[in-house]
């Protein structure tokens, strides 16, 4: 019953989502916003990349509510987990290319995650995609050694200073300029590292905060004890 | 302020970013000083509710709208202050610092207060955003942090409710996002006055409706909207009672505030208040009348709060300033008493049966039960009679699907004087056996014995005054019905925000 | 009607993909791939954002690579796109969390064993005498049993049933 | 300050006074004393022959004005009111609260609950528009709830049900009011009764509908009387009295106001009910009259003595409004006096049956008998009671019935006034039932030492029967009063007289009549003594029944199965009557309340999300 149900209605959500698709007038968006943005985010923020520019830019204050999501659960997924217990059995070491792979791959990671996090404002990417690789170097060598652990006091107080300091910038705009999260600083050259004024701080801000949350979310999972035997 | 050096304070996005900043330190903060981790929270919330009487005081009450990052409106991100939002947004560290988790100590506290404050913050931000995603944004980051929050009883059927709310919660904010693509695809914008000032050329068709209706299963799941609430009674039942409090009271509110605004600003057409009005004369119905099946406490009170939120969306699909005025009076009456009453559920844990003769050994919890289940079935002069008054008065004058929406309400308010007064019946009943705490429930918090007589004062306060409250509730009912006016104050020039370039 | 093309294509996936991701939550009964499901369906919303700021011939919006004046596209939801997906990640992170504390405490994912299981623990904690019996439910076969582990927990210890062990 | 504004404080001192010192012994006579400054001050008003007084407080909600004002028709119904505090709190002030307390329970709260109900209910008689009638009547209800739950688990169902029937009716009352509103524009009497007129006649059928039984449910009309008896008999002590006297009229009140002066019985004459010969005021005849008839025989069912009582009190409710729906002067003004005599007889006899509860702690028919032995004063009470319950002559239930009768036969309603005449007929075989039962036959072996009831509860039983008497004998006074509330209701007017009423189809003079009858007494006791008749007493078992002496064992006076043979012929056609209403609806709201439930436990609650989706979406017509 219910099987059909929901066959029934999931054909009915598809077609009715095509035939909203096909009334919407694909590739002929309406850009109001967008163009304004393109056209003046070289002026008002100086960052090449205008994804970016948005992104710490222009809807900044979204960037902050998402770095508050992981952060919050990353919390949440700490209260959950809890604290593990002491001597509990862990996941099975990975093999050997795994292992070799791991110490291969690590110091790599941490390089393009920090390349990507500081060229945030010039090229594709910025403080979460360059935050992802970060934490992904973390996790390799968490799957390649489930012994090793995180340090969790460490990531909370990276974390949490982190988060801090995107808002503590914010708030230092606001006092100097009398607006939150305005950017602050000489523009500089666009297209140079160090431009597009309080941006690539920002950007690091969030490299940081998403690098250590997450490595401490995919920790706390992977730390959780393993299955019964 | 007077003092100019301190003049940034009068600004609407701290009293959001605070709390943000109060959670992200206070890991850090606790390693350096457990004490000042312990108090940093509730100062934080109540710095919150100084700024946002300063917002007050400075405007008068009049709305303005401030720019994130001096990006004007429709490009960046604009805060909108009138009065509605300040009062929601007064209400949320307001209610966060009654329902502070207290009694709980270690790490879990720090997460705990770290995740409430994350709630405050988003909760505020929810009150005074006015652009659709931001609003997207901070409904997720009060969705995540309450899920937390559902879960903190640690208990198997905790983990259940919460992954069950978790996954019907991220499904909706799935179409919620669909509708926001559609929104933007129709009008190339997002922040809501832009929105507004297009919404006549673009969005009155169906598929502006469309949108609409997606929107409102997002934002619908916390506002326990029908037929997105079945999460409701699990996780009020499972999780602490003063997390349920806040979720039943607070978070449900401003959800419900988000979808006003919507359909006031953007969304202003009879369809879409039709679409409301059948929703939550459905949702009113389901709920009420599984609440009189209801065997334990949290649970009834869980089925009456869905009942309660059907009954302000009933209201707020009212058109016009009438609506308004009833859904906010609806909705705070609402506010106040299902906190109290999960206050109270905090020591009434276990079934009705249980709680036999409670009423005559703790006479002041009887009472103030019984004055809360006086005024939610609107017994007057309490101020739950004149919230349902106007809200009967004002279906009485719409059409014959507003007359049967009366009429429902009328039959489950009778229905809900049943099984309130059953309790109350039982409350009163002699030689109940001796108060047996039910196996679960966590003790109370140091403060909860605090909360409802608080709570119950409030009700009384506005009972006595009831002429200046129903006139101040008018104001910000008038305030927020002015279209115009919200897009003047966002775009204060007269020509349109952005007149439409080729593409470059 | 709507015209075959690479836009077609692309929104008809993209569409594919939410319907799938919502079929897989409404059918399935076992909450990892529920999750799955999910993250399905949000990268089909998240494909459908991106493409509304789709344009016909233009490139990423990146200044410095072509020519000024060359045709960009809409960049406002790529970069909303961007915050959707962390929202998605954290919702998805916490969800696999909260999963791995439920399995540990029922000993199932199946969420048709998982309901019946909360509403009696849930009746078992009012006080209320649960009207149907979930220890043996006529003609099906008992509920798995608890994982050694499950039995231990010091933050679940005092809620857990005792007598679920069977 | 306004002599209402006094009325009302002085009300609110009481109450004030019963929940601050209600814990000492010596409140309760200083109740009843203020129950008596109460009654002052109600006549200090001097509404009944004077001018209308409106009290000089007021508020306004949303441009919704809410004042209070007394005039005739609130005088006549507080005044019943603070009489029937008066005599109960009389009633319950000396050795009856003593006996209470030792049972466990508190007399604080009692006289709290009396208090606030008499509170309450002047508050609702002054109401000047409807708001304020709704507030009135909301505190009517709670406060009736109070009073009710007081007793044991018995008592809490029994106030339980009532607050679900008066809630409801609450409910439809204010449904009617927001309807109102729409059409009237306010929710001023004036304004709405200058509105009423211009309604079509369906408007005006669907305000009676949700009105009356909103207001109906008060006054116990069929078929939502179900919960009156059983809430009035459960009360405490003079609690019940209290509740037979005077609470259900406050529906009456109501009728009086909304139904019989807004809307008029003229026009309600005029409006036919579709597809029969009948108009609405037809109805409400019938309605009145089924009411009279059904809940009388319910009550000759009963055995136990406080829900036979309670059960009548359904039943004369019914010629109250039966009375008034004749709209001429002597049906009306019947009708508002019967309300009168009522409450007198009414209290009187839940005081006597109290009384022998209290000195035999039962009130079960079955158990009792020959008390007249041991409580002649109050077997004399309920025997005045009895009289003017059954409306026999010459106690003051005649006077009124007798109007109600003479108006429905003038009036041309025959098949009505046979109805009346079989309601009567059943009221005089259940209060015989009770009389006998009670206080003649043979007294059980367990009631020999009971001796008569304590001087405190004696003195206002012994009032009430005088007032019985007198206002039987000389029902002037009431009528000049129930003239004054016609005339403000806008009714004809009863000619009357000191003695009863002129009218030329037919007066009636009690003093005559009363004369006569003792004339009669007289010459019949003159016969019987006067031709040497003797008379003995002897011990009751000095006796023989069916060639046996008789010993303590044995019974031959046999109270079981009272009416066995009538019971057995009309049992079937009217037992449970309207109950399956009651449980049909109760069924339904469980049937209801299952499904909504299921929608709250289903394993996979993200269907309805989808279905809901694609609802909504296929309705915004993508």
């Amino acid at each position: 019953m219910r099987n059909i149900a929901s066959l029934v209605f999931s054909v009915g959500l598809a077609f009715l989502l095509l035939v909203i698709a096909a009334q919407l007038g694909f590739g002929h968006t309406p850009m109001v916003v967008g163009t304004d943005i393109l056209a003046g985010a070289a002026q008002d923020v100086g960052a090449a990349n205008i994804v970016t520019a948005i992104v710490f830019g222009y809807r900044g204050f979204d960037t902050l509510g998402e770095i508050s999501i992981l952060f919050a659960a990353a919390t949440a997924a700490g209260l959950v987990l809890g604290h593990r217990r002491a001597g509990a059995a862990d996941d099975p070491r990975g093999g050997l290319i795994l292992g070799a792979g791991a110490e291969l791959l690590f110091p790599m990671l941490v390089l393009v995650g920090i390349y990507i996090v500081i060229h945030g404002h010039l090229t594709p990417g910025g403080g979460f995609q360059g935050g992802v690789v970060l934490a992904a170097a973390f996790f390799v060598a968490v799957i390649a050694e489930p012994s090793k652990r995180v340090n969790h006091a460490a990531i909370q107080v990276i974390e949490g200073l982190a988060g801090a300091a995107y808002i503590v910038i914010g708030i230092w705009a606001l006092v100097e300029d009398g607006s939150f999260l305005k950017p602050m600083l000489d523009h500089g050259v666009m297209g140079q590292l160090l431009s597009a004024g309080t941006m690539p701080l920002l950007s690091s801000a969030v490299g940081i905060k998403v690098g250590s949350e997450l490595a401490g979310l995919l920790a706390h999972i992977s730390e959780s004890e393993a299955g019964e035997p | 302020m007077n003092s100019s050096a301190l003049a940034w304070v009068v600004n609407p996005a701290l009293p959001i970013v605070l709390p943000l900043l109060a959670a992200f330190l206070l890991g850090p903060v606790t390693r350096v000083s457990a004490f000042v981790g312990r108090l940093l929270g509730p100062l934080t919330l109540a710095i919150c509710v100084w700024l946002i009487g300063e917002l007050w005081l400075a405007h008068g009450g009049e709305p303005f709208a401030v720019a994130i990052g001096t990006f004007a409106a429709p490009l960046g991100i604009v805060l909108y202050v009138d009065r509605i939002a300040l009062l929601f947004a007064a209400a949320v560290p307001i209610f966060a610092l009654l329902f502070w988790p207290w009694e709980v100590s270690g790490e879990r506290a720090t997460r705990e207060s770290a995740l409430l404050l994350i709630l405050v913050a988003s909760a505020t931000g929810l009150a005074l955003s006015g652009d659709i995603f931001n609003i997207y944004v901070f409904y997720e980051l009060v969705a995540v942090a309450s899920f937390g929050l559902a879960a903190s009883n640690a208990t198997g059927q905790a983990y259940v409710a919460t992954i069950r709310y978790l996954l019907q919660s991220a499904t909706g904010s799935l179409l919620a996002l669909i509708g926001i693509a559609i929104l933007y695809l129709k009008t190339g914008t997002l922040t809501l006055a832009h929105l507004a000032e297009l919404a006549p050329s673009t969005l009155h068709d169906p598929l502006g409706l469309a949108a609409f209706a997606l929107l409102l299963i997002g934002f619908g799941v916390k506002a326990e909207m029908f037929p997105v609430n079945t999460w409701v009674p699990e996780v009020y039942a499972t999780a602490p009672a003063r997390v349920s409090a806040l979720l039943a009271g607070l978070v449900s509110k401003l959800a419900v505030l988000v979808v006003v605004r919507l359909l006031v600003l953007v969304f202003n057409q009879p369809e879409a208040s039709q679409l409301l009005l059948v929703l939550g004369a459905l949702g009113m119905i389901s709920g009420e009348l599984s609440a009189w099946r209801a065997r334990d406490f949290s649970r009834m009170l869980a089925f009456s709060s869905i009942g309660q939120l059907g009954m302000v969306f009933i209201a707020f699909a009212l058109p016009g300033e009438i609506g308004v005025l009833a859904g906010l009076a609806v909705a705070l009456h609402h506010l106040v008493l299902k906190s109290g009453l999960f206050a109270l559920a905090a020591r009434w844990g276990g079934s009705m049966e249980a709680l036999a003769g409670l009423g005559r050994r703790s006479p002041l919890a009887g009472a103030i039960y019984v004055l809360f289940a006086l005024s939610m079935i609107g017994v007057p002069p309490l101020p739950g009679f004149w919230a349902k008054l106007v809200v009967l008065v004002a279906l009485a004058q719409q059409g014959p699907l507003e007359l049967a929406a009366m009429g429902a309400i009328l039959v489950v308010t009778a229905i809900e004087a049943n099984y309130l007064f059953r309790l109350a019946v039982v409350l009163y009943r002699k030689g109940g056996a001796a108060a047996v705490p039910a196996s679960g429930v966590p003790a109370p918090a140091l403060g909860a014995g605090l909360v409802a007589p608080l709570l119950c004062l409030t009700l009384l306060a506005a009972t006595v005054a009831i002429v200046p409250v129903t006139e101040g509730l008018r104001s910000v009912a008038r305030q927020t019905v002015d279209v115009a006016g919200y897009v003047r104050t966002v775009f204060p020039s007269a020509q349109p925000p952005l007149a439409r370039k080729e593409w470059p | 009607m709507i015209p075959f093309s690479l836009e077609t294509i692309l929104y008809t996936c993209a569409i594919g993909m939410v319907v799938i991701g919502v079929f897989g939550l409404v059918l399935s009964n076992h909450l990892l791939r529920m999750v799955l499901a999910l993250s399905v369906a949000e990268a089909g919303g998240n494909l459908l954002v991106v493409l509304a700021g789709y344009r016909g011939g233009a490139i990423a919006p990146i200044i410095g690579y072509a020519a000024p004046g060359t045709l960009m596209v809409d960049p406002v939801p790529q970069a909303l796109v961007l915050t959707s997906i962390v929202i998605g990640v954290g919702v998805e992170a916490l969800a696999v969390a909260i999963l791995i504390r439920v399995y540990r405490a029922y000993g199932s994912l199946d969420l048709r064993l998982l309901v019946e299981r909360m509403q009696g623990d849930m009746a078992k904690a009012a006080g209320i005498p649960r009207t149907t019996s979930t220890h043996a439910p006529a003609g099906e076969r008992p509920l798995p049993p608890i994982p050694v582990g499950a039995r231990h927990q010091p933050d679940a210890v005092g809620h857990l049933a005792p007598e679920v062990q069977s | 300050m306004t002599s209402l504004d006094l009325l009302f404080l002085v009300s609110g001192l009481t109450l004030v006074v019963a929940l601050v010192l209600g814990r000492q012994r010596l409140t309760a006579p200083l109740l009843v004393v203020l129950y008596g400054v109460q009654f002052a001050a109600l006549i200090h008003t001097g509404t009944l022959f004077g001018d209308p007084v409106a009290a000089s407080f007021g508020i306004t909600v949303l441009d919704q004005p809410m004042h209070w004002r007394y005039d005739a028709l609130s005088w006549f119904f507080a005044m019943i009111t603070i009489g029937a505090g008066f005599f109960s709190a009389w009633y319950a002030a000396g050795v009856w609260q003593s006996a209470y307390a030792k049972g466990g329970q508190s007399p604080w709260l009692f006289h709290v609950a009396l208090a606030a109900n008499v509170f309450a209910m002047l508050v609702l008689l002054g109401s000047g528009d409807f708001l304020s009638l709704f507030l009135g009547w909301e505190l009517v209800s709670w406060a009736s709830f109070l009073l009710m739950a007081l007793g044991g688990p018995a008592s809490g169902r029994a106030a339980l049900r009532y607050l679900t029937y008066a809630f409801s009716g609450a409910m439809a009352i204010l449904g009617a009011m927001a309807l109102l509103y729409t059409q009237a524009g306010s929710l001023e009497y004036a304004q709405v009764a200058a509105a009423i007129p211009t309604l079509t006649n369906t408007q005006v059928w669907v305000l009676l509908a949700l009105f009356g039984s909103g207001f109906g449910v008060k006054m116990g009309l069929l078929p939502f009387h179900l919960w009156q008896a059983a809430a009035y008999a459960e009360t405490p002590g003079p609690g019940s009295a209290f509740f037979g006297a005077i609470s259900s009229r406050m529906g009456l009140y109501a009728i009086m106001v909304v139904i019989v002066a807004m809307m008029g019985v003229t026009r309600l004459a005029n409006m036919d009910v579709v597809f029969a010969l009948v108009s609405a005021r037809d109805l409400l005849a019938w309605i009145a009259a089924l009411t009279i008839i059904l809940p009388t025989f319910t009550a000759l069912q009963q055995h136990d003595a406080r829900y036979l009582l309670a059960w009548h009190g359904i039943g004369q409710g019914g010629y109250m409004l039966l009375g008034l729906v004749t709209g001429s002067a002597i049906g009306t003004a019947g009708g508002i006096m019967h309300v009168f005599n009522h409450a007198t007889y009414q209290a009187a006899l839940f005081m006597a049956v109290m009384a022998v509860v209290h000195r035999t702690g039962t009130a079960d028919l079955n158990k009792l008998g020959g008390l007249v032995a041991r409580m002649p004063l109050s077997f004399l009470v309920m025997l005045f009671g009895i009289i003017g319950l059954a409306g026999l002559p010459p106690m003051n239930g005649f006077v009124s019935k007798w109007m109600i009768y003479s108006a429905l036969i003038t009036d041309g309603m025959p098949l009505l006034f046979v109805a009346a005449i079989v309601g009567t007929l059943g009221t005089i075989l259940s209060v015989y039932k009770l009389i006998h039962n009670m206080f003649l036959g043979q007294l059980r072996i367990e009631h020999e030492q009971v001796r008569e009831a304590p001087l405190s509860m004696l003195a206002p039983m012994l009032a009430l029967a005088t007032l019985i008497f007198l206002s039987g004998l000389v029902p002037g006074p009431v009528l000049s009063w129930v003239a004054e509330v016609q005339r403000v209701v806008g009714l004809p007017v009863v000619n009357y007289s000191l003695g009863g009423v002129i009218d030329p189809r037919g007066s009636l003079d009690m003093l005559w009549l009363v004369g006569i009858l003792m004339a009669g007494f007289g010459v019949g006791a003159l016969v019987f003594f006067g031709f040497g008749g003797k008379s003995r007493r002897v011990h009751q078992l000095d006796n023989y029944a069916g060639g046996h002496f008789l010993t303590a064992q044995v019974r031959y006076q046999y109270s079981d199965n009272f009416y066995a043979g009538l019971m057995h012929l009309i049992g079937p056609w009217y037992r449970g009557a309207f109950r399956w209403l009651e449980e049909a609806i109760s069924a339904l709201v469980d049937l209801l309340s299952y499904a909504m439930h299921w929608i709250y436990r289903s394993v996979q609650p993200l269907v309805f999300l989808l279905a809901a989706t694609v609802a909504m979406l296929v309705w915004a017509g993508v």
